[in-house]
């Protein structure tokens, strides 16, 4: 299919396939969790601990999450966020198909290789102060299919995943328990340390 | 019911030059040689009283002697299948002709067998991978593919 | 004078909204009209297929529900059925006719979901799937008393299925028939009618009867173009030939087509299981079978009429406990060979509900 | 008489203060460290469905887009001058409502002009 400017999608298969390589043999080790200040004791004076109140009640309570969802967990996902089991509730009922408007990446399903270099762009295309909850097996070790020539084993190979939900699909209680730990560990940020 | 067409019946009503591409009958389907398999599907697809249009199913095996390719055809008026086997013993450069000109249906299939098997399907639009990315080395669901990374 | 204005090339990509997953589409666009379109699979291609060369055949029963994940009741019941037709197993009439009644309901949420998003594609942001989701969480529940899972259940056995129904599986399966009809029917007032749906979906990618036998289309998107062809009529399965149910088919293969035979279909479901729980027989529920099953060399294609089409295990043994090749003829995979074109020619905002309306599951596409 | 205009003048100045706040403020809170920010090369580029975009986007884009945009300015500055009109309509009286039906009726030659010329269908 021609693109225009000369290229087709040949060109464009090829490209695309260097990206996928080049990051397949970058992401060998499992990228440390982003939250090393959770357990340092963090000075706080008056005025950060008001500051850090607000803000943190402010974000924990409005997780928008990005719709970068990949397989069978996904439908866990709309169950949680579907009138019975109401995401609603945490304030985390509007999904953003969009990185820009979003601050949570919930990663439901499987990643492959040819799909990891998209959900890293769009991760760090996201705005911080963002988060990202690897829901599923698959999402945390690669599951059923962790010895498969094509799957990620685990999304903290590309992303740096804050809060990890085992299941199969897990189911949306677990996701909900998911969601309150992923609150608990927002409440801790502060300013002071820039965050 | 959906009956299964018995070989002999379609070996009888095969003309002399296709048939002769006829290697062995087994009870899942008849063994053709690739160089016919064309010849062949135009005249199952056409023949009235077979008029198998519909293309159910392609698939690829790797028999460590030879690739196998096998085509499940149905006829949605006559309701009866049909299968085709064809066997490639050459491992290195295995080649079959496409049947995306008379079957629609057979484009992504064949891309799918090119890609995991390594199988070339010749006269198809567009042979190239379907699910893994270029760049990947090697056709996963051969034997001899080394297993997982 | 003519002002030659250039096409635009566009990525439906991976991370979109209404691509049912992860389907990534190349569009090259003139204006609001898509010239050309190339659809790139493969970003959920997670090898199952190579995996079913390491695990035996039980342990396959897992993967086949992650196939497509919204139906699989279905799919296990196709991979069930290939391996005791392969081993010659005998399944008990009580295990026969349970295997029918998850088999439609699993249908019915499958239709639910894809009617469900197909709206959800057209602009009625998530009120119709919100409603169609009730009823899903209903049959949820079912599923969940009776195997514990809510999304991929592992329910079927070689030789049967793991549990029997527990005993408030049949009032509360009693229940949900009795009010889902009076559910259709709101389905039905709300949305059959509606003239935008109308306006938006009657003569929208239409595909037309030789081009649905040609490109291998199955299910509801063959039966939308006017073949009557149901795997479950024409060639029954199971226990599928005792009930009385007809194959609703559509006149001109529209997107308004499609949507209207998986809302029959809902119907038809309803009065198999109907059938199916009047009929159910006493006894146990499980022929035991090895565990490590070794099914004599040799190989066989079972097929089931799955909620998106025909699905297919072609299983071929060399008499080991692993199976030597397991291929699945994945209907969604087959159904998106006519997509090409059913889109050129149509404007961006159509192409999304066409493809809707093909209702497809990546875990099925790219296996 | 001039102090007439002092709320006119206090009300500019009031939402000219809303406005700057509204860009300064996030501004401020990156520069006091109290919002996180980390700008990087992938962050700045456009957003495509997660991959780069590909071809050229400066492009010749299609007339059709400019009739629309023609079609939706006049309807729109219409309200502009509804709004004056709807809070002096007592005192205007019927001469009012007279000039502001021919000024719609003028408005829906225009539209039904474009309509019948087909500008609306996309071809």
């Amino acid at each position: 299919m021609e693109i225009g400017s000369g290229m087709n999608s040949r060109d464009l298969d090829l490209h695309e396939g260097h990206v996928i390589e080049d990051l397949r043999n970058s992401a060998v080790a499992g990228l440390p969790e982003p939250s090393g200040w959770l357990t340092e004791e963090i000075e706080r004076n008056i005025i950060t601990t008001t500051v850090d109140k607000f803000l943190n009640w402010g974000r924990k309570t409005s997780l928008w999450t990005e719709t970068s969802f990949t397989a069978c967990c996904t439908f866990e996902f709309i169950s949680t966020s579907s009138s019975r089991f109401d995401i609603a509730r945490f304030g985390m009922e509007v999904l953003r198909s969009s990185p820009r408007h979003a601050d949570l990446m919930i990663t439901a399903g499987t990643l492959t290789w040819k799909m990891a270099p998209q959900i890293k762009r769009v991760y760090e295309q996201m705005a911080e102060p963002k988060w990202v909850i690897a829901m599923g097996a698959c999402g945390i070790s690669g599951g059923i299919f962790a010895d498969s020539y094509s799957v990620v084993p685990g999304y903290n190979r590309i992303l740096p995943v804050d809060v990890y939900i085992p299941g199969c699909p897990p189911r949306p209680e677990a996701l909900l328990a998911g969601i309150e730990l992923l609150r608990k560990k927002i409440e801790k940020r502060s300013i002071a340390k820039g965050s | 019911m959906t009956v299964g067409l018995d070989y002999n019946r379609i070996i009888d009503v095969l003309p002399e030059d296709l048939a002769s591409g006829a290697v062995a009958f087994e009870a899942h389907g008849l063994v053709i040689q690739p160089e016919v398999l064309t010849g062949i599907a135009a005249f199952l697809k056409t023949e009235p009283g077979l008029e198998l249009d519909y293309l159910c199913s392609i698939t690829g095996v790797d028999c460590t002697e030879y690739f196998e390719v096998d085509y499940l055809l149905y006829s949605l008026k006559l309701n009866h299948r049909f299968t085709l086997k064809v066997r490639l013993a050459d491992r290195s450069e295995p080649v079959i002709p496409s049947l995306t000109g008379l079957w629609l249906g057979a484009e992504l299939q064949e891309r799918e067998i090119y890609d995991l098997l390594g199988i070339t399907f010749s006269g198809h639009p567009e042979m190239k991978r379907i699910f893994l990315w270029e760049g990947f080395s090697g056709h996963p669901l051969r034997k001899d593919y080394g297993h997982g990374h | 004078m003519a002002i030659n204005t250039e096409p635009v090339f566009l990525n439906l990509g991976p991370v979109h909204p209404s691509t049912h997953g992860v389907f990534r589409m190349r569009a090259l666009v003139d204006g609001e009209v898509i010239t050309d379109i190339e659809p790139v699979f493969g970003y959920l291609h997670r090898g199952i297929e190579k995996l079913a060369e390491s695990k035996s055949y039980r342990q396959f029963l897992p993967l086949t529900d992650r196939l497509d994940y919204v139906s699989s009741m279905n799919n296990n019941m196709a991979y069930v059925m290939a391996v005791e037709k392969l081993a010659g197993i005998e399944v008990p009439p009580r295990a026969e006719y349970i295997r029918v009644i998850m088999a439609e309901l699993q249908r019915i949420i499958a239709h639910l979901l894809a009617i469900g998003s197909f709206f959800n594609d057209m602009g009625t942001f998530f009120t119709p799937f919100f409603y169609m989701f009730i009823q899903k969480e209903k049959i949820t529940d079912l599923f969940e008393m009776v195997c514990g899972q809510r999304l991929l259940y592992n329910y079927m056995r070689f030789g049967g299925l793991s549990h029997d129904l527990p005993p408030e599986f049949i009032p509360a399966l009693n229940r949900f028939l009795e009010e889902m009809p009076s559910e259709i029917k709101k389905y039905e007032r709300l949305l059959a009618e509606n003239e935008i749906v109308l306006a938006r979906s009657k003569n929208v990618g239409v595909l037309p009867r030789e081009m649905a036998i040609n490109a291998s289309a199955a299910g509801p998107v063959l039966r939308a173009s006017g073949v009557k062809w149901d795997i479950r009529k024409d060639d029954p399965y199971s226990v599928y030939d005792r009930f009385e149910f007809d194959v609703p088919t559509g006149a001109s293969g529209d997107c308004y087509d499609r949507y209207r035979v998986r809302l029959e279909e809902l119907t038809q479901s309803l009065e198999i299981i109907r059938q199916a729980v009047a009929g159910l027989p006493k006894g146990k529920v499980l022929n035991p079978v090895p565990l490590r099953l070794r099914p004599p060399a040799g190989e066989v294609y079972s097929h089931i009429e799955g909620n998106k089409g025909e699905l297919g295990f072609h299983v071929i043994s060399d008499g080991s406990d692993k199976p030597y090749r397991i291929h699945v003829r994945a209907p969604s995979f087959i159904n998106l060979t006519a997509l090409r074109n059913m889109l050129i020619g149509w404007k961006l905002a159509d192409a999304i509900i066409i493809f809707g309306s093909i209702d497809i599951c990546l875990g099925e596409v790219d296996r | 008489m001039l102090s007439e205009f002092s709320l006119i003048a206090l009300f500019i100045v009031i939402v000219l203060g809303f406005a700057a706040s509204l860009v300064l403020i996030p501004v401020a809170l990156r520069k006091l460290g109290i919002v996180p920010s980390q700008p990087s090369a992938v962050k700045s580029e456009p957003y495509e469905c997660g991959l780069e975009t590909t071809g050229p986007t400066w492009v010749q884009f299609k007339i059709r887009y400019y009739f629309y945009a023609l079609l939706l300015i006049s309807l729109d500055i219409t309200v502009v001058f509804l709004y004056p009109w709807a809070v002096e309509m007592q005192n205007l009286g019927p001469a009012g409502l007279v000039t502001v039906f021919v000024f719609l009726a003028i408005l829906a030659v225009g539209y039904l002009y474009a309509w019948r010329k087909g500008a609306l269908e996309w071809k």
